[in-house]
């Protein structure tokens, strides 16, 4: 480890051997060209040599009239790497589904490659295309040009953060609803809410066509939309007898694995007791050509989950077990709104909206934003005795019960 | 002029970027079939046909790089291609003709193809020192060294379900590492190191002390300074009290490090969505390549890949067998580490007597 | 004299009073039969026989009827008898030929024979208004409304498996309730009405405030006493604060009832041991038969026992099929108060898309 | 609802009718002969018409030198039911597994009559002899009648409680180890820690001999013991298919439920995978005669199980998953003693020995007792990133890795 530093990068060099596609090399290819890229390339030789990170807490940057999109970065080192004082990212907002043509990303290039450090990640965690490291300056001119051809900042602090949707009825059979259309109809309807940071915390919406939830959106988003159906499984009972033939054993990888035990194989004939069906997906997972979701089709709503800091990770749970969505998606948007009028008044600074949802109760969250208590929504009833009941008959009262005599 | 401004405009409308085969056929697909490692086609109730073929990428990418995808989409695909929620790239074909030459091609530039089907994708990561000032570890790092070891995984169907792997660098969990067959996190083992000087200017000190969920932080005045002190024993190293105040500083070379933990899913698939469980509370950072924490993953993947039935995520798997087993198996030792002492552990002591013996 | 004064003799030698069969049979028992309702044989490796013939009591007994026992046992089991943990007698005899007999003299005496195998034995219960200053409805008087409705269950096996039903009468739960079948329990629903006259002279203030889980009592000075005041939006009835301070009662003729629980088990056969779950928040005391608890009663065994599968417990069955069917079934309303809002209520929540519709 | 009172218990009249066995009907015969429980049955009816009890906290009572064994009660109309002003119960210790000959219970029965009010509970739900309502002088009477018949108290108060175990070897096939001498050893090795509250709070034994818990002793029991096994299953397998031929459908009834599903049915073989059983004891329970526990057997010790007051229901949980149970029980007799050592130094006033796991941590909890954690002691490792780390290296220390150059 003899020659580091500004003379080479011995160690990020390691990172380039192997058969998986390195960052590293991307960053050297950016470097060809930028010097912010090189610069980046020797402080993070500098973090292998160290075992540390040389970033700093961002400050208030960004472009005119929005609170978010932009994170803002300061390494601690500024007079080693003045390419970099300030690196910020911004965040711009991918089309739903990450569906591109060849065209608008040489767009985004041509844009990055003008204002920025020619370095990006495709995507970032929550879905937008994230353009990592430019100059305070260059955010205006980048925003500009970005609008010009059609694309729009995402989210960061605490805002509606960009939504982001499955594949979907794009490329995929088992879409219960148009996710992308959601996606990209809640991304426009809340342009404000995306923008401009005015919630106790970052809020996030994640569609996913069926149960198999291709985004993560149980795990990952304050607002959590999982397509799944009503009706019955369709069901061709010849491409049943084609998978068995095709070396698939049934009853032990199929049947057995149903969460409900539901369906059932005679050799002969797939029978699903649909009543039972908990839409786990499993079976069709396993012969999409014989199985298929039911028509009658819709989304399950599911509310609050989060990363762990700091009361600890959470999942989303139901609000509303089934929801048509069709456009205008006025139902949930209507939803969506009570949701954030209360929170918005109720949530503490950096509370999430699955935080405060526990924190109240979800009894008392759930009369707060209109819905009726339902079984649905919990996984069994409470199992202590401590409960508020909120009424008790004082003496006198007229539904007084007769005392003897 | 502001009026003239473009803001507010969203992203652009997927629909433009659509191939004419999936408008055609847009919520009418019938079925699917992987075809080959990597490749698979959507077929549609018209008949017509979708290939789609998956190539790996690091996520991080230079101009340039995505300037080459996006020839070889005009190349092979009319211009038509997308990024999937983990990060691969995806050419979407008609032409089935076409699929070996593009394969071909990207394995020239160096993307291996595959991540469909029971398989191994890409891990979703963070920024780690790449960008971040809250990393415990970098992300790329750790990615590229465990996935060159992976890659064999992700080139084929040989493991008996979907294995999914992601890493954030920090508590905050950007990579929602919280609900991965394999997550691997970066982890401060030290309490905050207190700039005295600064803190006061930089924080406001009752924030700073509201933030600490455990009450390790209380007022105190230091040379002269109001600044607060910490209760290392009550510290549990969650750098809440970093995120609102830069002068508690939390990276530390010597102690910081990966965890790794297993057995967490988010499909709804057969088993409900479940969190990931610690199974190696602690290994230092090794740059350039983390060693141990890829031979570690590598065990885990072994073991499952080994004795797992089919379909089987991390966590059924470990189900099954039992968490006894599963310690046995991979010879990780078992710890008071493991054992919860956070707001709900109660609920994680074992309460019956069903047991292997 | 205090040397010559027995203490610390602790209770007999339990071998004193084993029957000869059992010594001799004693750990080499090889299996059971049951003969049939409330009868069944135990068979040695020896090939000696026992067999047992259990009768159902209300545990509150007079010494006259213990004396009954006492004699009904000299004369069919050479005075050897047991009582078991739900507090049923079991007589044990050796000579089945008698056990008829016995049968008669004891539906004579007027307790049915029955309780084992898959049926409803003895309700497990408490003091309630007989002796204890805690409750909040009777225990005995319940239990024998609910079981003359179930004596039938008692007395045969006509019911998928077993069913434990058990009482208590306050939240301190003597009964154990907390993991049954269905529990019925004593609930209060009114705030303690503060003696303010007395508290401080009969209990210590900061004990009173502590012994508060939800925080809702503060000091407070009342008529230029020293006492306490409690908001009664924090209270959740849970009498702790009674336990240490009897200036606080609960008791409330126009708010005490009860609430059912269901679900609960204990031992591991199949399923871990588990809670019960709330499914009826509140039924007012309605002595001297509660009518409206029997019903209720009834009507959760009664979905039970024409819908589980053999063997399965009451929460087995409702895990099978659902809490909203379950709801559906017995047409019990899902209220607010069934959503849990103590400390790990989050952990109840449904966090997954696994819904039937 | 006319002539309630003194002139008669017509509310109470109403629970002799029905099949059941009416403790009222137990109360009247007492009363024919007791004046105190005449006055029971009187102020009984009075709480039936006026929905309330009539009883106050009790004082402390006992007998000399030992704290518990005898709660004390009070009723709080003195003056309309002085016969009762004082109705102290008696707990007195049941023999193992509460059998009894005839002799015995006349014995019992003889003193009672003597000195209280005829009625008892046959038994109490920690399981003691209820004796239920004498006055303050009779108790040392009847304390000393019953030590000339080889009687003792039970617990009350902050002490151990009487332990207590199932039916066990002496009319179970299942018994792993003996329910009935363990029970009674303890209690007997423990006398003074029965009868002298010196403990935090109460501390409950309860001894199953196996899994099927018929003593509940896993909610119900500080300190629970549930027999186990740790060798095979014994199987008859000509009694296997005789079960089958009397109707029982093994695969549906009996492998269907096991939770591991380690056992198999082909019809002519059952096998099972002893080393994924998990003892449930299902497949035992439903075929008694084809099936027996295997002959390697012990005891898996819990600790921790006690009602919700106050913060919440606890079942006991795994501290040993498996320990051989002979006499003189050393290596058991030494974890309680650990245990009460660390409990009766560190448990706040009414803290159950569960409910102080739980606050220090069951890690910690463990070092505290000397034993090894180990994975059978949790249902899953932890899932939140909140790891208290014990140690951190400081610069300088000699373990600290090399800094480049
Ligand atoms: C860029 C990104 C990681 C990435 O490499 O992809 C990211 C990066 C940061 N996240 Fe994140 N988060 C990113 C997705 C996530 C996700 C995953 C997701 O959205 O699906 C999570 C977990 C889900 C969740 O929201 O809970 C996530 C949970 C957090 C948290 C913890 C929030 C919490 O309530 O638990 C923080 C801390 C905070 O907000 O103060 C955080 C904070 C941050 C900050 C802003 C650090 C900070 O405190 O200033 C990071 C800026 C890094 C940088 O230098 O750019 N980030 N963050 C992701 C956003 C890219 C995008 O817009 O597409
Ligand atoms: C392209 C993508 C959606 C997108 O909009 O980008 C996608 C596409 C498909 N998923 Fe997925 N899934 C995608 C991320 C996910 C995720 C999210 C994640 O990994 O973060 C999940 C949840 C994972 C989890 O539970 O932790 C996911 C859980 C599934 C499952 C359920 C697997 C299971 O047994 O638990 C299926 C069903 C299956 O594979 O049989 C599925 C099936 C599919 C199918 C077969 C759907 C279809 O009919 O087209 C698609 C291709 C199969 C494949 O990759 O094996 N997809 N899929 C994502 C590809 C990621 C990648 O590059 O590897
Ligand atoms: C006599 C008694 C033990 C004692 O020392 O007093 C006892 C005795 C037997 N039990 Fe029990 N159990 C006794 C209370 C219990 C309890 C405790 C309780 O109810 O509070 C349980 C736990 C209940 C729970 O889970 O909530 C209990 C759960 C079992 C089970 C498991 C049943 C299940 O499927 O969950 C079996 C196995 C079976 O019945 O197949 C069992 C089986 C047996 C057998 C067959 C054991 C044997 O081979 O002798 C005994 C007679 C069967 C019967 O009653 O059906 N015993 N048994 C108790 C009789 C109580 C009564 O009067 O009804
Ligand atoms: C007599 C008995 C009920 C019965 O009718 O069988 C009983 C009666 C009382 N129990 Fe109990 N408990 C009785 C078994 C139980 C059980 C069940 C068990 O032991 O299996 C429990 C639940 C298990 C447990 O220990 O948690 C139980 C949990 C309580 C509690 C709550 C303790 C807790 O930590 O949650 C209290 C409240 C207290 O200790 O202050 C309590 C308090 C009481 C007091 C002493 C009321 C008081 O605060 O002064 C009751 C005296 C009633 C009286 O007038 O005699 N009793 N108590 C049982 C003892 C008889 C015996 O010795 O055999
Ligand atoms: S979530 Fe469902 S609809 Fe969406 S891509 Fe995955 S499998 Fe298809
Ligand atoms: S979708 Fe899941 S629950 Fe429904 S039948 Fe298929 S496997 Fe069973
Ligand atoms: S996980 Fe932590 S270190 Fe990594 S990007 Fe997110 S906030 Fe930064
Ligand atoms: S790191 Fe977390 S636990 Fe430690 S002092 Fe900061 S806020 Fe508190
Ligand atoms: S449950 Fe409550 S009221 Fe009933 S005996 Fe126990 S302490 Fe008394
Ligand atoms: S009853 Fe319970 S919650 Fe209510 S004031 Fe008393 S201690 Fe507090
Ligand atoms: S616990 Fe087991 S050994 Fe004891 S009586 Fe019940 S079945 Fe028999
Ligand atoms: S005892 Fe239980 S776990 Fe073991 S084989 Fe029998 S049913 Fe399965």
């Amino acid at each position: 480890m003899a020659d580091s530093g500004n003379n080479g990068t011995p160690l990020l060099d390691e990172l380039e051997k192997g058969p998986w596609p390195s960052f590293v090399t991307q960053i050297k290819e950016a470097a060809e060209k930028k010097a912010s890229s090189a610069a980046l390339l020797r402080l993070l030789e500098r973090s292998y040599n160290e075992k540390i990170g040389h970033w700093k807490h961002g400050g208030i940057v960004g472009v005119m009239g929005y609170g978010g999109g932009v994170i803002g970065r300061y390494n601690d080192l500024p007079e080693d790497f003045p390419e970099i004082a300030h690196f910020h990212t911004i965040r711009v907002n991918m089309p739903s589904g990450w569906f591109y043509t060849s065209d608008a990303l040489n767009t985004i290039c041509d844009i990055w490659d003008r204002h920025g450090s020619g370095l990006t990640n495709m995507h970032g965690s929550t879905g937008d295309i994230i353009l990592l490291g430019c100059k305070s300056d260059d955010l205006e001119p980048t925003f500009e040009e970005l609008t010009a051809n059609d694309f729009d900042l995402g989210g960061s602090g605490s805002d509606m953060r960009t939504p982001s949707g499955c594949v979907g009825p794009a490329r995929c059979e088992w879409a219960c609803y148009d996710t992308l259309n959601l996606t990209n109809d809640l991304t426009q309807e809340f342009q404000d809410e995306l923008h401009r940071p005015a919630f106790p915390y970052k809020f996030k919406i994640k569609c996913a066509g069926c149960p198999n939830d291709c985004v993560a959106s149980v795990a990952r988003a304050d607002l959590s939309v999982i397509g799944t159906w009503r009706d019955e499984i369709r069901i061709d009972q010849a491409e049943v007898k084609a998978a068995e033939k095709a070396g698939l054993d049934i009853v032990k990888d199929v049947c057995y694995n149903c969460p409900t035990k539901c369906i059932e194989w005679d050799g002969s004939e797939l029978k699903i007791d649909d009543s039972n069906c908990v839409k786990c997906m499993h079976c069709i997972n396993t012969m999409p050509k014989a199985l298929r979701p039911g028509t009658d089709t819709g989304a399950t709503i599911l509310l609050g989950s989060k990363a762990p800091i700091v009361e600890g990770a959470l999942l989303s749970s139901v609000m509303v077990p089934f929801m048509k969505l069709e456009p205008p998606y006025q139902e949930l948007k209507d939803l969506i709104e009570r949701i954030w009028d209360f929170w918005g008044e109720n949530g503490k600074n950096r509370e999430r909206c699955g935080e405060l949802m526990q924190r109240i109760g979800l009894g008392n969250f759930l009369e707060e934003i209109e819905l009726d208590p339902i079984p649905q929504m919990v996984s069994h009833p409470r199992d202590n005795p401590y409960v508020f009941y909120e009424d008790y008959y004082e003496e006198g009262d007229e539904d007084e019960e007769e005392e003897d005599e | 002029m502001a009026t003239e401004r473009k803001t507010d405009i969203g992203p652009p409308n997927y629909e433009k970027f659509l191939p004419p085969v999936i408008k055609d056929n847009y919520g009418k697909w019938q079925y699917h079939e992987i075809l080959k490692p990597g490749v698979m086609v959507h077929v549609g109730e018209s008949g017509d046909k979708l290939f789609t073929v998956r190539a790996a990428s690091p996520r991080l990418l230079s101009t340039d790089t995505i300037r080459k995808f996006a020839d070889l989409a005009k190349k092979y695909c009319d211009g038509y291609l997308r990024f999937t929620s983990r990060n691969n790239v995806e050419f979407l074909l008609t032409d089935d003709s076409k699929i070996d030459a593009l394969i071909a091609d990207l394995k020239e530039m160096g993307h291996p193809v595959g991540g469909i089907g029971n398989a191994i994708s890409n891990i979703v990561h963070t920024q780690g020192w790449v960008h971040c000032h809250s990393a415990a570890t970098d992300a790329s790092g750790v990615v590229k060294a465990v996935m060159d070891d992976l890659t064999g995984h992700f080139e084929s169907r040989d493991v008996p379900g979907k294995l999914r792997i992601a890493l954030a660098c920090c508590l905050n969990m950007c990579g929602a590492v919280h609900c991965s067959d394999i997550a691997i996190l970066g982890i401060h083992r030290r309490p905050p190191k207190t700039d005295h000087a600064s803190l006061n200017k930089l924080c406001e000190i009752p924030n700073v002390i509201a933030s600490c969920p455990t009450a390790a932080i209380r007022p105190a005045t230091v040379d002269g300074n109001p600044s607060i002190e910490i209760d290392d024993d009550l510290c549990m190293f969650c750098a809440n009290c970093f995120t609102v105040c830069p002068s508690l500083p939390m990276a530390d070379p010597l102690n910081d490090g990966v965890s790794i933990w297993v057995g967490g899913k988010v499909s709804n698939a057969r088993t409900e969505p479940t969190f990931s469980k610690l199974a190696i509370p602690f290994i230092p950072n090794n740059p350039p390549r983390w060693p141990e924490v890829v031979e570690a993953v590598r065990n885990l993947v072994d073991v499952w890949a080994n004795n797992a039935r089919k379909y089987e995520r991390m966590g059924e798997f470990i189900e099954r067998i039992g968490w006894p087993r599963f310690f046995e198996m991979t010879g990780i030792e078992f710890q008071k580490e493991h054992i919860d002492d956070f707001k709900h552990a109660g609920l994680t002591y074992k309460r019956s007597a069903q047991l292997r013996h």
